[in-house]
């Protein structure tokens, strides 16, 4: 049962050089209590997806097509204090640089106070017991002490528990991650993804993790969308992607993935690099870097193939196979 | 917010004028003044604080305005006597006057204010160079003892360093004064003084010349450097007095209901003096020629508006010792251009050098006036704006590389010719204020003759007087601009207003009414 | 907020973006047109002689009509052929007073910033004096040592003016100095000389530029509070703070124009000139061209 | 611990500017080729006065002597005596100096009030009408030069509307009927002490015009900064994370960002708090505004040194003082600054 869809969701961006086309037709389902990763390379429309749903994308940014269907409104034509009341309460957020996303100038107490203060009228003590309940529960020492202090005095990984603490103030439903480890030493990114786990296992909640990395994915995960270009080229559940990827670029992705025992000779890397937003892009997009590429490719988008009930894959190579 | 920002800013624009306008149950004069009061101190201060010691001190004898019967009249001298030699002067005291401070008023209290003065030195204490003692003689009696024949009864009618303070206030220093003390004679005391911005006087009730209806009680000097605001408040009748507001909107005022302009001579006049030791105004030709390219008719009728008159020599008009039959330069360019050939300058070709005190726009005025006529001559004028003190420097420090033309004001300390004529041009080993550098033996000996002849024949110090202005007239060493008008701006209900040129601007104000 | 955006069609971003050009356009055209004026004013007024300082008394206090568009002053002189004459003087001041305190404050930034030590210490001392005088001041400390005139009251601005400049070139060439291809290039030995003239001047010199466009308005606002007060330029001659401070005794009393004009000048030209200066930091910066 | 390094570094340094001001007005007093003595000794000295009253100020004493004599009176906190008006200069300036700081507090204050939130509003509706005419309003503000603005609000508010008086800093009535005693110097705050209610609005009457006049420049200023800062502040991402949180937008503006986006405003008052004080050199003298600024154009026409350098270096510490204040300010605001 889906918590959370996105229909043919079209983003651009407003430069002085033209249109910039982010998303360009996106679908995807978060079923409820699931994670959900998001990944792609750099510049594939990730983070513009998870900013869309929370409409937190910039001035010059407009959506041009598509529905975001939660619950039962449709999150792109809510009012905006409708959706003020979404925002946290509802559908969180957790970013992906806790030093820039944690504000310098207030203490960690005071800034979970604000959040609870916007979503739950109630005493200040109140308050103050709850904070340190969820500074607790993010697994942060002497939450007193850490109420007290500034977010520069926390290390990184506290910084995010931090954050965590914060998305999880208001008790949301969904929580979009977004790169969430990213800035992390690759020691504390485990204990984030175990935390993020345990909180999504305890609280029940959904979340969509956007990340570059599929070994994150990969441990952390049950659903999967890959993103090229602002498409979304393959999607299924993890335990079905992982061990077969039917688009040729997720082949690439996976390939790229150092697995226990490889060497660094084995890597494969994919060539060439995404296209620009500035382009109109009539076939698939990965065209231009495709091994397999043929002439359809280029001339027109494929559809989804589907290879499973939770496996589906948009590339010619399998139309071709699946036709005839 | 910013709605209750605009709230709180027009209820204060609203409110406020409510609280200004209160009923006033005393008789209040307001003297716009537009410079601040330098210096208190009745011994040494020779500036425009004058107008406060004016009514707060007084003098043994007092110099008459222009047009009365005598010359000087009684002040807190009731009589006075000189011997045959000029020498001895005796002063009979007024009876029965006493000090703000309670202290009474005799002869030794005015040799102690006068001895003051002269130890002090500074100021205008000068005037009294020719004193040898003062001598109390009797209760009442005072006599000065001189070394040179002098018209003492004049020098002490001076409108600087003349003034008599009282004993306690002689022991003081100069900041006793300057925090607003004083103690002396007059009809008005210092009830408060604020520096630069307001004083006020109050009525000396044991005055004893005594009181009467509709004179004033309160007097307030309001200091307003701007003369756009003095304009406004003569207009709006914040001021009941006022002067130094440019020439040209007298005219308009004088049509303001309400309001009279009194314009007559003073004892002031402008004068640029000629260079005589540089080249090229080192040249008698050329500074004749300068004197007749000068625009006098322009200035006059122009930037005075027709309210001064030019000059005729360095004496004003209204004065004893000025010449109607003197020489007076006029405009005469082809004059200006022969002169200037017969020089060796046929096409002009050389370059004048004018400098004048920079916040003066009268006297840049008169410099733009003059180059233009200058400019058809042939000659260049540079117009230098300086800082009085600046400009002084320049032209006492080295002659040779001083300034061409100076303009300068002058007013005397005490009314004499004199004041002129050895201020500015008897001859200096050092220049001091003969900024033309003019040295002439014959113009020298003429006028030593007339300053010590003039204690005991006035007429014939004045005939002296006229010779050393016609050799100084020939010699082109200053041009005559302009003689000044004192131009006083008075509500029409103050009665009993007379301009006394000898106290410049003093506002007597026990003889107003209202 | 941001987020309301979202489906609007976004006309607001290139509206701005053209309304954002044309003021910097108008500013520009208007800048052109003054300093056209000032150049050409000799061919452009029948009064060039009175913009010059050449009085007319038959003209004295005219005011504003065909003859005279602006009226004349007390002297009579047209106050069009003032204003041409005295934009002269006033831009020339602006001009020359940013002109002189980046060439003194730029090489003495780029220097302290890029040797540092004690040097760089000794230097942004040095700035925080100079930057503690207020420019007034200082201004009138010069003109009572050296004489009012419209060069000293230039020399006094400028040397207020010059500490930004250092500190600007000091802060940009401390974070060039950082970056991989200087560190190369010292790494082989490339003389220190060389290094400055070649990578570090070129890149400061942008931002300099740009603050300079910004600064030339305020310098001129500067100029002309000196030359209100008499220690600017110097009689007969006028800029427009003279000509505002001639009128100001007449301004009251019915003779408005003497003051409003020249006074205006100043605000139009400083506004170009601001106006001009964002529109170059916005387009000389991507990144503000972005968020605004 | 932290702070109070920080605070004795900022204190050095400005001992250290303190100094270089000092030594700058010394050189540029004694290149001021004038003759103090003849101005001490009044409008038209004897040159035998001169000479004594020379002697008397210990002019003729060499160069270092006096450097030392000035020094050693200034360190005591005597500031020495005008040679126009023989009066001492700290007497004075305790007249003069509150007068110009009433106003250009007023003036700085009508900036930061107004100017603050005007331009968090316009920093957080970038590319509107109100952005636009913000924008228009601020570069007007810098650009516009005060002393016509001043002969312009003359002309309005006095002769035109006649709402609002033409110069000075009290009415002639409240000296004389309800005066104010004199505390501070600072007319607001002694009339208030005194519940001296009518002459209280009187002074403020008499502030208006000037204040508004003057506050013309730090507003511009202040909106400017503030809107930068505020754009700067809203494009962080803690601003998308507060957004992301779902906090008001009134929080967001007015409490996250401001916090930060005040920083850099802060640091511009005090520079345009400095300017204010000159810009009131020129504002004071078209209202009659008895402060610094009409007290020393009075001392150049008369070449006074010792009153011009007075001021310059009260002035200057009170710059300093003021820089030193926004430090402190920012320190306290920002928890990082603390730790530098």
């Amino acid at each position: 049962m889906a918590i959370l869809s996105v229909q043919n969701l079209h983003v651009q961006f407003k430069t002085p050089f033209g249109a910039v086309y982010a998303l360009r037709g996106i679908d995807f389902e978060l079923a409820k209590g699931e994670i959900l990763g998001l990944v792609g390379e750099t510049g594939c429309g990730k983070s513009v997806t998870g900013r869309s749903i929370l409409r937190l994308l910039d001035d010059n940014a407009q959506v041009t097509a598509g529905r975001i269907a939660f619950e039962n409104s449709d999150l792109l034509r809510l009012p905006e204090s409708a959706m003020r009341e979404i925002r946290g309460k509802r559908i969180a957020m957790i970013f992906q640089d806790p030093a820039t996303a944690l504000n310098p100038l207030f203490t960690i107490g005071q800034q979970l106070a604000d959040v609870l203060r916007a979503h739950a009228p109630g005493a200040a003590a109140a308050r103050r017991r709850q904070s340190l309940d969820l500074l607790a529960s993010v697994g942060l020492p002497d939450p007193a002490q850490t109420a007290k202090v500034y977010p520069h005095q926390l290390s990184g990984g506290q910084q995010q528990r931090a954050m965590i603490a914060l998305s999880l103030a208001a008790k949301p439903d969904v929580i979009i991650a977004d790169e969430p480890t990213t800035a992390l030493d690759v020691t504390i990114q485990a204990q984030i993804l175990d935390l993020l786990r345990r909180l999504q296992r305890e609280r029940a909640i959904s979340v969509i993790l956007i990340t570059h990395d599929l070994g994150v994915v990969a441990e952390t995960c049950q659903q999967v969308v890959v993103l090229y270009a602002g498409r979304v080229v393959e999607a299924g559940a993890v335990a079905a992607v992982f061990p077969a990827p039917q688009h040729p670029y997720t082949q690439g992705l996976l390939a790229a993935l150092p697995r226990p025992g490889s060497r660094g000779s084995d890597l494969k890397v994919i060539p060439g690099n995404v296209p620009s937003g500035l382009e109109r892009i009539d076939g698939c997009a990965f065209a231009p870097r495709c091994e397999h590429v043929m002439n359809r490719c280029r001339a027109r988008q494929p559809a989804f193939t589907s290879f499973s009930a939770a496996h589906h894959a948009a590339c010619f190579l399998h139309e071709a196979s699946v036709c005839g | 917010m910013k709605r209750a920002l605009l709230l709180i800013l027009l209820l204060s624009l609203l409110l406020a004028p409510l609280a200004v306008s209160v009923a006033q149950d005393r008789n209040v004069f307001v003297y716009g003044h537009p410079v601040a009061f330098p210096n208190l101190d009745p011994s040494s201060g020779n500036s425009n604080e004058n107008v406060v010691m004016g009514n707060v001190y007084e003098t043994l004898t007092f110099y008459n305005a222009p047009g009365s019967d005598e010359i000087l009249s009684p002040k807190l001298a009731v009589s006075w006597e000189s011997s045959e030699d000029s020498l001895t002067w005796t002063f009979n005291l007024r009876d029965g006057v006493t000090f703000h401070d309670g202290a009474a008023f005799n002869a030794a209290a005015v040799k102690k204010a006068l001895d003051r003065t002269i130890a002090i030195g500074e100021g205008s204490a000068w005037i009294y160079w020719m004193i040898d003692s003062i001598e109390a003689v009797d209760e009442l009696v005072v006599q000065f003892n001189l070394n040179t024949p002098a018209p003492l009864d004049l020098v002490l009618s001076a409108g600087y360093a003349a003034w008599i303070m009282s004993p306690n206030a002689a022991d003081q220093d100069n900041a006793w004064f300057n925090d607003g003390n004083a103690a002396g004679t007059g009809p008005y005391m210092i009830a408060s003084n604020e520096p630069g911005q307001r004083m006020v006087l109050e009525a000396n009730p044991n005055y004893w010349g005594g009181w009467s209806e509709g004179q004033f009680d309160t007097i307030v000097f309001e200091i307003v450097e701007d003369p756009t605001v003095l304009e406004q408040m003569i207009r709006s009748g914040d001021a009941d007095f006022t002067y130094s507001l440019p020439f040209d909107n007298y005219g308009p005022l004088a049509d303001a209901p309400g309001l009279s302009v009194v314009v007559t001579p003073s004892f002031q006049n402008l004068l640029i003096l000629l260079n005589t030791v540089k080249e090229p105004t080192s040249s008698k030709l050329v500074r004749q020629a300068l004197s007749y390219s000068f625009p006098y008719g322009d200035v006059v009728s122009s930037l005075y508006a027709g309210l001064g008159t030019q000059a005729r020599g360095p004496i004003p008009a209204n004065m004893w010792g000025h010449g109607a039959d003197l020489l007076q330069y006029s405009q005469d360019l082809d004059k200006a251009r022969e002169l200037l050939a017969e020089a060796g300058y046929p096409d002009g070709g050389f370059s004048v050098v004018y400098t004048h005190v920079a916040s003066d726009l009268d006297e840049q005025q008169v410099g733009e006036l003059w180059r233009a006529s200058l400019a058809e001559i042939g000659v260049d004028l540079e117009i230098r704006g300086l800082a009085w003190q600046a400009q002084w420097d320049l032209a006492i420090n080295d002659p040779a590389s001083a300034q061409d033309a100076f303009g300068f004001y002058w007013w005397p300390d005490y009314i004499t010719p004199n004041s002129w004529l050895t201020g500015m041009f008897v001859s200096e080993d050092e220049p001091f204020f003969n900024l033309s550098y003019y040295s002439n033996p014959a113009f020298d000996d003429l006028i030593a003759e007339a300053s010590s002849t003039s204690g005991i024949d006035r007429a014939a110090a004045e005939d002296l007087y006229l010779q050393a202005q016609t050799l100084l007239l020939e010699d082109a060493a200053a041009i005559y601009v302009v003689d000044l008008p004192d131009i006083h701006v008075v509500r029409d209900d103050v009665a009993g207003y007379v301009n006394n040129p000898g106290y410049p601007h003093v506002v007597f104000f026990y003889d107003l009414t209202r | 907020m941001k987020g309301r955006a979202v489906l609007r069609i976004e006309v607001g971003s290139s509206a701005w973006f053209l309304l954002r050009d044309r003021a910097a356009l108008i500013s520009m055209t208007f800048l052109i047109l003054i300093v056209l004026s000032a150049v050409f004013a000799p061919l452009l007024t029948p009064y060039a002689s009175q913009g010059m300082g050449a009085p007319d008394l038959a003209a004295k206090f005219e005011p504003p009509g065909i003859e005279h568009p602006f009226g004349a002053d007390g002297l009579g002189r047209d106050q069009v052929a003032r204003l041409m004459f005295g934009a002269r003087r006033s831009l020339s001041m602006g001009l020359l007073v940013v002109l002189i305190a980046i060439v003194i404050g730029a090489p003495l930034g780029m220097i302290a910033g890029y040797i540092g030590g004690w040097i760089d210490e000794a230097v942004m001392r040095v700035t925080d004096v100079f930057l503690a005088f207020p420019p007034l001041l200082l201004a009138i400390a010069i003109a009572a040592a050296l004489g009012a005139s419209y060069i000293n009251a230039v020399v006094a601005i400028a040397a207020t003016w010059w500490p930004w400049y250092a500190r600007l070139a000091r802060a940009q060439t401390l974070s060039i100095r950082e970056r991989a291809y200087i560190e190369a290039a010292r790494s082989i030995g490339v003389r220190d000389r060389v290094i400055i003239r070649r990578h570090i001047l070129p890149n400061i010199m942008t931002p300099i530029i740009v603050q300079g466009a910004l600064d030339v308005g305020t310098a001129i606002l500067v100029a002309a509070g000196l030359s209100f007060i008499g220690l600017g330029t110097q009689a007969p001659f006028a800029d427009w703070g003279v000509m505002i401070s001639d009128g100001r005794l007449f301004f009251l009393s019915g003779r408005w124009w003497m003051s409003t004009f020249p006074g205006l000048a100043i605000f139009l030209t400083a506004m170009a000139f601001n106006f001009l200066g964002d529109g170059v930091r916005v387009a000389a910066d991507p990144r503000l061209r972005r968020m605004r | 611990m932290a702070f109070v390094s920080f605070l004795l570094r900022r204190l050095g340094l400005s001992v250290v500017v303190f100094v270089g001001v000092l030594l700058l007005t010394f050189i540029v007093s004694r290149i001021i080729p004038s003759n103090p003595g003849a101005l001490y000794a009044g409008a038209r000295p004897r040159p035998e006065q001169v000479a004594a009253i020379e002697k008397k100020l210990g002019l003729d004493k060499p160069l270092s002597e006096q450097f030392h004599i000035y020094v050693h009176d200034l360190l005591g906190g005597d500031l020495g005596e005008s040679y126009h008006s023989r009066r001492s200069i700290n007497a004075d300036l305790s007249i003069f100096l509150p007068a110009t700081l009433e106003l250009v507090i007023a003036a700085v204050l009508i900036a930061l009030v107004i100017g603050i939130p005007v331009g968090v509003l316009a920093g957080a509706y970038p590319r509107g009408v109100f952005d636009y005419a913000t924008r228009f309003v601020a570069i007007a503000g810098v650009s516009v030069p005060s002393f016509w603005l001043a002969l312009i609000a003359q002309s309005v508010f006095f002769s035109q509307l006649g709402w609002l008086p033409l110069g000075s800093r009290i009415s002639r009535d409240a000296t004389l009927f309800y005066p104010i005693a004199a505390q501070t110097g600072f007319y607001l705050i002694d009339a208030a002490i005194s519940a001296n209610w009518k002459a209280w609005f009187d002074a403020l009457h008499h502030l208006i015009l000037p204040a508004l006049v003057l506050s013309a420049y730090p507003l511009g200023v202040t909106i400017r900064m503030t809107q930068a800062s505020m754009l700067e502040a809203l494009s962080e991402a803690y601003v998308t994370a507060a957004r992301a949180a779902g906090l008001p937008r009134r929080v967001i503006l007015f409490k996250l960002a401001l916090k930060n986006a005040i920083m850099p405003a802060l640091t511009v008052v005090g520079l345009s708090f400095a300017y204010s004080i000159t810009g009131a050199f020129l504002v004071e003298t078209i209202f009659s505004w008895p402060g610094v600024g009409k007290y020393v154009t009075e001392a150049v026409l008369n070449v006074d040194f010792p009153v011009i350098i007075a001021v310059t270096l009260v002035v200057t510490i009170f710059y300093i003082l003021v820089n030193l204040l926004v430090d402190v300010i920012q320190a306290f605001l920002d928890p990082r600054l603390r730790l530098v």
